[in-house]
This record gives structure tokens, C-alpha cells and sequence, in this order.
């Protein structure tokens, strides 16, 4: 029952293995999978507690007992203190996750059609290019005054910035998916009497899907790291305000909390996006 | 079936190149050929021939380098009036088996409740039962290519574009479509334009068969087949006289035409 | 420049390198000038751009900069625990005049400081404004609470104004002078010097620096102070050279100088500011309780005694080593 | 001559057009295309004036003749003060260029190592994809303290940033696409002796490349939109250090030229990149 | 050509399962075979009994679900001692067609100085010339094919498996890969494992003969042709009163199994 030796790499293996061989082999693999992770877990934190002994400067590299206590701290009232400025450490992180996942649905959204009609209709691609590729190269630092004017200093600027942030990844990374779309199977659609539309939405949308999932999952990276961006203004409660005003005063054990904060929260929205990924998508390697 | 048999295919002084420059390579031609609404065109020539070409100009998927097609009165446009089974099986992985067969019902235009009971309906006309489930990477080669028949045969186009649609197909499996084909399309007065390069299946299939030179494919032979398309048992048809020398002229010519 | 000439505290190859901020000051007319090129043909000089503060900070626990220009909020910081920078308080740039003040917009109602009760006020935390707002509402009698402060750049506090966003703004030039024209300044920092809440712009020197190259540190010390009477004797060609260094018109800088109060070079010896190495100036003073406001904004975990403090300043050689 | 109706989208059009149509009908198409673009040039710049005259305050919108005045005058010296802060236009934006290729090169290297690793040996894959995951999701503003910190305030930290930036969409996309490599041809390629590496150099790499590609623009694009970020700190030269300068003073003038500048620079590195996809991946929408 | 004719193939018992639970397939078997060192085995059976699954599990692409595969002593590893032509072609678009060729024969281990000289030689061999600076879609179907059968021939495994590789091919180009292909294997004793449709081409290129059952595959005609392997013209071969009885009764065999 051992498997065969092959030489193609594992994870592109050859399509799924015997009936019998295959539950206990998936069991035992994702038990020393969780294995490893945890294994790796203690390895750096040992790292950083070393690394903070040795520099010996808590706003160089706070111990992992100072951040624990800053833990501690911020997710509870503290001698008369509500966590960090009046809101508890999971209430800036759920400020921050509100904004991050409405922006970014709709920098998805748009980022979507924006880039199915990139790949599909010439005459607006000729402009809305361009445009595209213009606005994402704009630092958000320096448009978001603008936003300002516009919108305000409450939540709407920070949607759209967050939103702006996210469309790009989507539009084209769909675009060129689009643009890269079959044309054997566009003929065999067209064949069977597909009118433009369906062509789309048969062919060249499940076609883009993976890469559209690659931009999702990007976007919404790109979305969580500009949260201190879109956080610079009125931006607390919010973990990114949070981490900017820590910042500030070197409170650097309160910014690596932040930050695992950020990346925890962002590590389990990906890993929910790539289930969707894989229950979407079961045609993924097979053409 | 009900089936408008009006799809007279007229292909007149085509030829085609494809690329440009140095790169240029003159596929199929100059040939000119009417088939006259029901008849059941056969076309056989060797590999590289032009025979794919054909079909896809006839079929609209290429517009003649010079010459020109004509479906009726009007120029062919790819989904409207002609089904077409390409060489490939060109499923849809995204679909399962079932999904692709319903698609094209879909863009057929047959109402959503109509479709499943059309599908396992069109599978077995193909040999094909308790597949619909299956992920098209999920079934054999030969299993694909008669979806993909019965992709091409859920809309009544009166034009059918074949193009070795039974290559890959054991001997039993291919006799049985042979006649389902052979009799529908008598039936129906549907046009078929057929690539085979089974000398038998033409000749037992055609209504004519068009023999093609090696590349450019111009025509080497253009023979009527003077049999009855109805009213036969297939064996009765196989053992006419008639039968076994037609066979003969076709694989005659198909080798002084190949070399 | 490479990244190993701005590594490692003393650099063997006599290099100064200076951190400066975009606010009018003698700083920039040295600059300008290249007055301390002049002073240390010796040495190279590097002058580095920071906006903040609290970068320049962070550059100091990177050991990227001997000498720097910047807040006293930042200061108090950096002295206190957990930071404990190894830098000295050397010189005093600028004390915040009218160029920094509190203004209420045209229309909100509000004519005092104590107005402010329930309304939305901005300003850029972590600055010398944040602490004189605050200093201007404790002087008042407003709790911190009763107002919603709001965490805003400069740029984005005219914005949200425009818009009508906010009600007050404690801010600098220039968008102060923006606000202003279409609002009513309610306090400046001159008027919370003269309380006793000065906030300032403060010249720092590594500790590290100031031991290897006390010489420079005089030289420096001399071109800050011959800076600083240019401003009060030629204020047009003072004007000139900070418009330069800011990209702004001759006139404008002018006006942004004339807001500022400097000091004479005479005063900064004074028991009001840096004092002598005998008797330590009242700056000391002022950076304790500037900590101690930290501390009760829970920015840091102690407010450092004043003796620390007035380890911190360097007054060596005053006032006789400013003469030149 | 005329082109036969389709159903199927123009772009995703059934291959090279005839031997004879096809050279006049490409650049009739590319002249129209470019006319369309001028024309939205145009319409921008009249919108903008009208905007600008509207809003009537010059530090919200600037009017285009304001910008082309500031363009003139940070190109040149004017009143002995040469440029912006003393450098030009084209020096702060050269400047800027040279950080931000530098760093999306080393980032975009880095990514697709990092790609092709995650795309292929699972067991760096289990500790290393949430590493990357953690990594993305954190915000520039927040780290880049630290990158002062660890590298000084040089050169050294803005490319260590402007990299970190650049990395994941390479690596997530490569990873993905690595992920999706088609298994028959996987299998085609075994079956002929291939080394596990060979397989990876002929068939996953080259199958990857369009989402490399897309991974790679996106790469750049953020690198861009990171160099305001990068550039707080001793950033001038550089068009970031110069926007963000002038935004302090509220020379919102300057603000608009600097991100212009960016824009159109982007712009043209965008092309170069797609022009050479076009050349490298011929094979777009064949299988 | 030099060759190491070793490769017996030992099918022991084999079953195979895909997918588990209520989708479980039974694809093949339970079925054993011996394949001697240097015999030509030719499969035949009904679209989708199993063929290709065999074939698969032959080539270590498939573990089988029970029973056990062996290549001489040992389970069979993809790429090594086995050349393979898949029922598709699966070339590599981002190659040109010499581009195909080359990769195998660096995989092969052959020179680069070689190979350029290698290249037309092996294409020349399945009848192509002209080809080599194509892109893999620029050719038709069966050359297609073609350039997949070039592909495998570019190392000389003791043991090559073929999927139906001349199903896409004109009567003429397919006898004369047969008979190089007959030719070649009887001067090297090289063992092939041959899948295809044709009776015809199954009692030609054999020196045996398997016919399978419907799904799930299993062996139901085992059939040695005792036919000269050299020394024969095919004509003459194919003129042998023995030759038509193996046909009729591979013929009879198929028929029965497939119903
Ligand atoms: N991945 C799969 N999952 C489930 N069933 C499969 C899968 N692959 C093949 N099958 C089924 O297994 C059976 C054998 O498939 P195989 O491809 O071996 O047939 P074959 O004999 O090669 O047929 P053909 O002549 O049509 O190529 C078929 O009935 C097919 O539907
Ligand atoms: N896109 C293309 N560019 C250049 N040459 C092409 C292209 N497509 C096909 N050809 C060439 O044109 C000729 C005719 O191709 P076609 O596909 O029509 O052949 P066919 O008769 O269908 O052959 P087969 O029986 O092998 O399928 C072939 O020689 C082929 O190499
Ligand atoms: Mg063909
Ligand atoms: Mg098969």
C-alpha cells in the first residue's frame, strides 16, 4: 500500500489514490500537518524570545511575555482603563475587520466587472486600461486628502480607500483571465449557439475562476494592509489606528500585538477563501 | 424531430492560407463544392489534408483567404443553423457530463424543465448511461467524444458538421451511431457535411463522398452513392453488390490521391 | 548614501548627521546657508528630511543620526522609560507662538474654550498641538472626555473643515492660516507659554556624539545661534533662505517666521530655558511635565524624576560658548 | 472582406484573420485606438478645469494650469532654487524609479521562489503559505518602523519595504498557478523521463507564466502605490518624499504633478511588461 | 537502435476502483497477464471497458486499488524504462513542434548536439516535415498525434505503451506506422502494450491478442497470432488465408464480449 514513486511533484499528483488506501492517508497527513505548524509556532517564538534578550530593548523588540501582557491588558478594564484608548483589543480588530471586509466586497465587486469588461469589450479597454492601471499605481497615502473632501472623516472615506485598494488585484487579474480565455472551448460555446453573454458567462467566467480566486485573495491582503493607511484619520477604535498610535509613542510590544492580531485574522480569511477555492473549483489542473 | 431542410452549403473558388509571409501555409484549395440541402456529404483525405479547415469555414469559425461560403443565401455565422462536432472533444471541465449535454440544450432554447429529461435522453442515444454525474476528466476518451455527439445533436440544426466524430470509438459502438445517424438524417432531411478517414464508413454513411488530395486538399474525387437511404437493414446494405465496389473506388482513390 | 556610513553610534570618518523638520526655524537657514559646512570643513555633513517626531526617534534608537531637530512632546518620550534615548537637549530652536493655535469654525458657536463641551475638535496626535490642546482644556476646566478630540494630519484637518466635518482644530501653520480665515482662534501657545505650558522645538545631540566630538558640538551650537539673530536682525533674508529649504515664497515664510517666537541667543542660558551647567534651566521643568502628561495619556509607564531630566540638557560651556 | 458576425467576444476571436485583410485592419485599429485615447485625455483635462473652477480653491483642486505651471517650474531652476527641494521633477522621479525597480526586481524574485516552493514541496508549504499569508496582511505603515530600526534610514529599509510589498502577489499568484498545473501534461511530461525539476522548468513554470505575469504587474503596481509609504522617512529625493513634503504645506499643486508623474510612469512600465507577456506567452488561450 | 529487451510486464490479479463510496467505478478486472519480454500485445475491447486504465496502471500512473503491477521485478515508475503515447496528444503548447521533440530527447539524455539532427529524423518518421517551427495548435489533428507518437519514439524504452495513437490517421499513414512500427519492435524485441479500435490493425501488429470484456474490463479472448514477424511483405502478410480466420475470430470475439 506504500505509494508508488513518481516524478512528478506530490501535490500534482495523479488524480486520487485507491478506495482503501485513501481516508487513513488524508487523516495522517492533515494530524502531522498541525504537527509541523506547531512545531514551527514554538520554533519562533523561542527565535523572538532569544532575538528580544539579545537586543535588550523592549521598543526595539518587545519580550513575547511583554506582548502577552499587553494581550492581557488590552482585552480586559484595567485599573479604571478600558483596553487601549476605551476599546477592548477585539473590538478594534472588529472595527477594523467590518471595514476591511465591506471595502473590499466591493473593491471585489468591482474589480470584477471592471475586469470582465477590460477583457471582453475593446472600446471601453482602450480607455478604462489606462485608467486602471493609472489609479493603481497612486499611492493612497497621497489621494486619500482627496477621499477626505469628498467623504468626510468618518467611515466612507476608509471604505473607499480600502475598496480602491482592493479593486485592482480583481480587475486584473480577471481581465487577463479573461483575455486568456479558451478559444477552443469560446468555439465549442459558439458552436452551440451561445449568444455573446452566455459565452461569458459559461466559458470565459468559470475559465477565470482560479485567477479570479488569486485576486480575491490578494485584494483582500492588499485590503488588510493599507488598514493603517485607511486608519489614519479619526481611526480609532480601529486596529489600525491602534497600532499607528502605539507606534508614535514606541509602544512597540502594543504594535507587534497589533500586528498578530492583523495577521491571525488575515491567515483565517484566507484559509476560508481557499476552502471556497477548492469546493469552487474541482476542475482546477484538468483541462 | 421536426428539422427546416433548407441548409444548402455552398462553397465556391475557396481557398485558405494560414499565416502570413514566409510563415504562410495554403491549407485547402482553390475548391468549389455545392451540397444540396439533405444530402450527406463525406469527406476523406489524408492527414493535413484540409478537411478540419473545410468544416470550419463552412461552419464560420474562418473566413476564406479568398472564395466564398455560403450557408442558404448568407454567410456562415458559428451557432445559428449548424451543430458542429469538432475533432476534439472540447467538453466544458467546469460542467459535469450532464452539464455540458444541458448547456447545450440551454442555448438550444429548450425550456429548463424540458432539459432533464432530454439529457440522459441524448447520453444513451450515444451508448452513454450514469455518466451524467461524472466530471468530464472522469470518463474515457471515447466516453467524451460521444458527448460531445450528443452535445452537437440536442439542437435540430438543419446543418451537422462532423469532424471524425466516431474516431475513437469501438466497432460496435461506431455501427450503432452509423445508423442512427445514417437513419435520422434520411429521416429528417437534415444536410451533414462528415470527415471520416474510414473508406467503409463513408461509403456506407454518404450520400457522396469527396475525396481530397494531400495538402492544399483540392478535390481528387467527387462520387455519388447511388444506394437507398432508407428502407435496408444495414447488413442487407453492406451486402449489395454495388456496396463492395463503391468501397473499392473510394479506397482506390484515396490512395492515388494521398501520394 | 549607503546604509553602513549611518550604522555603528560614533562614526570614525567624522560625519554629522543632522535630522531636520519641515518648520521654520534657525535649522533651515544653517542649511541653507551651509553654515556648519563652513564652521567644519572637517567633517561631512548630512542633512536627513523627517516629518515626525517620532521618526526621528525611532532614527536615534537606529543610532542613523547624531544631531536632530524636533519636538519637546517627542523629547519628553524619548527621555522617559521605556525609550531612554542617550540624547541631550542641547539648543532651543523655536518656542510655538501664534504659528500654533486652537481655532473654532465660523458658525459652530463657539466663542470659548470651555464651548468645546461636546464638540468635535481636531488635531494631529502625538504633536505639540495634541499636548497644548490638552493643556488648553485642562486650563479651562474641560475634561479630555467631554470633548471628541480626533486624530487628524494637518492637511486632513482643512479638508474635514472645509467640509464642516469638525467643529475646532488645534493646528500649525500653514494650515493654520487656512483655518483662520474662516474661523476664530480661541487660544495660541504663546498665551499657553505664558501659562506655562510652553511647547518647543528643541535641538538634540546623541550622547555618544556630544562625548566623541564636543568640539562639533559647539560649532553647531554657534551656527544655530548665529541663525537665530538673523532672524531677529534681518528677518527678510532669514525669510529667504527658510522659503528656500520649504518650497515656499519669500513672503510666506516670512509671515510663518513672524509667528514663532524666537529666542536671542543671550536667553537661551536663562534660568527660563536651558540654564548653565550651575543652574540648571526651567526646560527641565517643562519636559517632566510634558512626561507626565505621556503618562497620563498611558503613552508611557513612568514620568522620569527631574534629576534625569536635567542630566539630559546640555548646557556646557553656557552662555559664553554661544559668542562668536 | 467584411469580417463575418461572431458570437464570440472580438478579442477572444477565432485566430489570425486573412493574409490580406489583416495588416490594414491592424493599424486602422491601433490609429483608432489611439485617437479614442486623446479624446479621453481631453475630456479628463476639461472635467478637471471644470472641477477646479467650480470648487474655486486651489488646495482642494488645483486647476490644470496651475499643475503645468509647477510642472515648468520643478523642471527648471527658477529664482536660483532649483527644482523642488533642490532636485527636479525627473530627479525625484528617477529617484523614486530606481527604489521602486529595485525593490519589486528583489520582491518579485523573491515571490516567485517563494511561489514555486509553496506550488511544489508541501512540506515547506505547511509552515511557509501561512508565513506569507501572516506577512501580506500586515500593513507597510506599521512595520516600517522597525525596518528603521533593523537597516537604518538609507536606502536599505525603503527597498526592504517596497520588496516585502512586491513579494506576494508573485508568490501567491505562482503559488496558485503552480497549484493548477494541467496533469496530463504533468503526466506527458513524466512519462518522457522527466527529473521532478524538469518538470517544473517545462511544463508547471510555463504553464504558470500568464498568472506570473499578471502577479508580476500587480507586483510593480503596488511597489508604486508603496513609495509615498517608503518614503516618509528621508525620502527626498523621491517623488513620494516630494508629494508627501508638499501635502504638508498644502501645495496641493505639487501633490497632483507628483502623482501624475507616478501615474504616467506606471503607465509606461505597465506597457513594457505587457508588451513583453505578449511576446513571451504565445501560447495565451491555447491548450 | 539499441534496446534492452527486458521488460516483462506482470499483471497480477489487478482491479481498479476509482473514486470512493456510492461514485465508486469499477473500471477494470479482475484480470492478470503475463506479457513476455519482446512479445507485441494488442488490446482491444469495447469505449470505456478499461483500456486506458490498464494501460495507466501499466505506466505507474494509477496504483492499482487491489492485485499488483510489476515491470520485470520491480512496480512500474513513470518516465523510467517506459515510453508512452497517451490517448491524447499532450503536447506542450509553450513548445513549438521540434520544440516537443527536443524536450524528450533531452529527457531521453540525449546530446544537445544531437538532438537538432534527431529532430526532423524522428518527425520525418511519423511522416512529418515542414512542422518543426510550428506552435502545437498550427497542425491538424492527426499530426497531432503524430508529433506524440515522434515524442515517445525519442528513447528507446524496452517497453512502449500505445493508446489508439493511430486513431486520427488516413489509411495510408496508418499502414506505414504500422508497419515501421511491426518492423521496428521485431528487430528490437522490444515489448509494446497496443490499444486500438481496429481488429484489422490489432491481428497485423500483434503477436497477441487480448480482447476485454465491457466494463469492468476483463479478459475475454487471449489470442496468440502465429504470424511471421519478418520477412514478410505486408501485402503478403495480410494475404495469408491465416490472417483473415485471426480476424474473423478477434471479429466474433468482439462482438460477443461488447454485448
Ligand atoms: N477518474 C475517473 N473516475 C471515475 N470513473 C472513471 C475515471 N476514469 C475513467 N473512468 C471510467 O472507467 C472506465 C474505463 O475508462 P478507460 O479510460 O480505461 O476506458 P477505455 O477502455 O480507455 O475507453 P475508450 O476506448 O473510450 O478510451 C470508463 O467507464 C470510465 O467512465
Ligand atoms: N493555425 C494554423 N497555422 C498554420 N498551419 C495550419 C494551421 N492550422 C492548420 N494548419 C495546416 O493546415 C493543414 C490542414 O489542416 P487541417 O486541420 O484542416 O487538416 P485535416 O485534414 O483536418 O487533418 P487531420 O486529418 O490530421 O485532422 C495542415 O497541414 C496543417 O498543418
Ligand atoms: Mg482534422
Ligand atoms: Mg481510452
Amino acid at each position: 500500500m506504500n505509494p508508488t514513486p513518481t516524478l512528478v511533484p506530490e501535490r500534482l499528483g495523479t488524480g486520487p489514490p485507491g478506495r482503501r488506501a485513501a481516508e487513513p492517508r488524508t487523516r495522517r497527513r492533515a494530524g502531522r500537518r498541525f504537527g509541523v505548524r506547531v512545531l514551527a509556532v514554538l520554533a519562533l517564538l523561542a527565535l523572538w524570545q532569544v532575538a528580544a534578550t539579545a537586543a535588550r530593548n523592549p521598543s526595539f523588540i518587545p519580550t513575547p511575555g511583554a506582548v502577552w501582557d499587553q494581550l492581557l491588558r488590552l482585552s480586559t478594564t484595567h485599573d479604571g482603563i478600558r483596553g487601549y484608548s476605551g476599546s477592548l483589543l477585539v473590538e478594534h480588530l472588529g472595527v477594523s475587520l467590518r471595514r476591511i471586509l465591506i471595502g473590499s466586497a466591493i473593491g471585489v465587486a468591482a474589480g470584477l466587472v471592471v475586469g470582465v469588461i477590460l477583457g471582453t469589450v475593446p472600446w471601453i479597454r482602450v480607455v478604462a486600461e489606462p485608467v486602471v492601471t493609472f489609479v493603481r499605481a497612486l499611492p493612497p497615502l497621497a489621494y486619500f486628502s482627496l477621499l477626505i473632501i469628498w467623504f468626510g472623516i468618518d467611515e466612507t472615506p476608509k471604505l473607499w480607500l480600502l475598496a480602491i485598494a482592493a479593486l485592482p488585484p480583481v480587475a486584473v487579474a480577471t481581465a487577463a483571465a479573461v483575455h486568456g480565455a479558451p478559444k477552443d472551448l469560446v468555439e465549442a460555446a459558439g458552436a452551440l449557439g451561445a449568444s455573446r453573454w452566455d459565452v461569458i458567462r459559461d466559458v470565459v467566467l468559470p475559465n477565470a475562476l482560479p485567477e479570479i480566486f488569486t485576486g480575491v485573495r490578494l485584494a483582500v491582503g492588499i485590503a488588510y494592509s493599507s488598514v493603517v493607511a485607511a486608519e489614519t484619520v479619526n481611526g480609532v477604535p480601529g486596529i489600525g489606528g491602534m497600532v499607528r498610535d502605539a507606534q508614535r509613542y514606541l509602544q512597540t510590544d502594543v504594535v507587534v500585538l497589533g500586528l498578530i492580531a492583523i495577521g491571525i485574522s488575515g491567515l483565517l480569511i484566507d484559509g476560508a477563501l481557499r476552502a471556497a477555492e477548492q469546493r469552487l473549483i474541482p476542475w482546477r489542473g484538468h483541462s | 424531430m421536426s428539422s427546416t431542410p433548407d441548409a444548402a452549403v455552398s462553397v465556391h473558388e475557396v481557398e485558405h492560407v494560414y499565416g502570413t509571409g514566409p510563415d504562410a501555409v495554403t491549407a485547402l484549395g482553390p475548391l468549389s463544392l455545392e451540397v444540396p440541402a439533405g444530402s450527406f456529404l463525406v469527406i476523406v483525405g489524408a492527414s493535413g489534408c484540409g478537411k478540419s479547415t473545410l468544416l470550419r469555414l463552412i461552419a464560420g469559425f474562418e473566413e476564406p483567404t479568398s472564395g466564398r461560403v455560403r450557408i442558404g443565401d448568407s454567410p456562415p455565422t458559428p451557432g445559428k443553423g449548424a451543430g458542429i462536432v469538432f475533432q476534439q472533444p472540447r467538453l466544458f471541465p467546469w460542467k459535469s457530463v450532464g452539464g455540458n449535454v444541458e448547456l447545450a440544450l440551454r442555448y438550444a432554447g429548450v425550456p429548463r424543465a424540458e432539459r432533464a429529461r432530454h439529457i440522459p435522453e441524448l447520453l444513451l442515444r450515444v451508448g452513454l448511461r450514469d455518466v451524467a454525474h461524472r466530471r468530464t476528466w472522469q470518463i474515457s476518451g471515447g466516453q467524451q467524444q460521444r458527448v460531445a455527439i450528443a452535445r452537437a445533436l440536442a439542437s435540430d440544426n438543419p446543418l451537422l458538421l462532423l469532424d471524425e466524430p466516431f474516431a475513437a470509438l469501438d466497432a460496435l459502438t461506431r455501427e450503432r451511431l452509423q445508423e442512427d445517424l445514417r437513419l435520422v438524417s434520411a429521416q429528417t432531411g437534415r444536410t451533414s457535411v462528415f470527415v471520416t478517414h474510414s473508406v467503409e464508413e463513408a461509403v456506407f454513411l454518404g450520400s457522396r463522398v469527396v475525396v481530397l488530395t494531400r495538402r492544399p486538399g483540392r478535390i481528387a474525387l467527387d462520387l455519388d452513392i447511388p444506394l437507398p437511404r432508407t428502407g435496408l437493414e444495414p447488413d442487407e446494405l453492406r451486402a449489395l453488390p454495388e456496396y463492395a465496389a463503391l468501397r473499392a473506388t473510394v479506397s482506390q482513390a484515396v490512395r492515388t490521391a494521398a501520394t | 548614501g549607503s546604509g553602513t556610513a549611518s550604522t555603528g553610534g560614533a562614526t570614525p570618518a567624522k560625519t554629522i548627521r543632522l535630522a531636520y523638520q519641515a518648520f521654520p526655524s534657525g535649522d533651515l537657514i544653517v542649511k541653507n546657508k551651509k553654515w556648519l559646512e563652513q564652521a567644519l570643513p572637517d567633517y561631512t555633513i548630512q542633512w536627513t528630511k523627517f516629518d515626525s517626531g517620532a521618526s526621528i526617534n525611532t532614527a536615534f534608537v537606529a543610532r542613523s543620526v547624531d544631531i536632530a531637530a524636533i519636538g519637546s512632546s517627542p523629547v519628553a518620550r524619548g527621555l522617559s522609560a521605556p525609550l531612554n534615548i542617550p540624547y541631550q537637549v542641547a539648543f532651543v530652536l523655536d518656542v510655538a507662538g501664534d504659528n500654533e493655535a486652537l481655532v473654532a469654525r465660523n458658525g459652530s458657536g463657539i466663542a470659548t474654550v470651555k464651548d468645546l463641551r461636546g464638540k468635535k475638535v481636531a488635531t494631529s496626535f502625538a504633536s505639540t498641538s495634541h499636548y497644548s490642546l490638552l493643556a488648553a482644556l485642562s486650563q479651562a476646566g474641560v475634561a479630555e472626555s467631554e470633548v471628541n478630540i480626533i486624530d487628524l494630519e494637518p492637511q486632513d484637518i482643512l479638508a474635514s473643515w472645509t467640509r464642516g466635518d469638525i467643529d475646532a482644530a488645534y493646528t500649525w501653520l500653514p494650515t493654520l492660516a487656512e483655518v483662520k480665515k474662516t474661523g476664530k482662534t480661541l487660544i495660541s501657545s504663546r498665551e499657553l507659554a505664558t501659562a506655562g505650558k510652553p511647547t518647543l522645538d528643541l535641538g538634540v545631540v546623541s550622547t555618544a556624539f556630544i562625548q566623541a566630538h564636543p568640539d562639533a558640538v559647539d560649532a553647531w551650537r554657534k551656527v544655530e545661534a548665529k541663525a537665530l539673530q538673523l532672524i531677529a536682525d534681518d528677518p527678510g533674508e532669514a525669510a529667504a533662505a527658510v522659503g528656500a529649504e520649504l518650497n515656499l515664497a519669500a513672503a510666506d515664510a516670512k509671515d510663518q517666521l513672524s509667528q514663532g517666537v524666537f529666542l536671542e541667543p543671550a536667553d537661551l542660558a536663562s534660568a527660563e530655558w536651558l540654564g548653565t551647567p550651575s543652574a540648571p534651566g526651567a526646560l527641565a521643568q517643562n519636559l517632566v511635565s510634558a512626561a507626565q502628561f505621556l503618562k497620563d495619556q498611558q503613552k508611557i509607564d513612568a514620568v522620569p524624576d527631574l534629576a534625569t531630566v536635567q542630566q539630559a540638557i546640555y548646557n556646557k560651556g553656557l552662555p559664553g560658548v554661544l559668542d562668536s
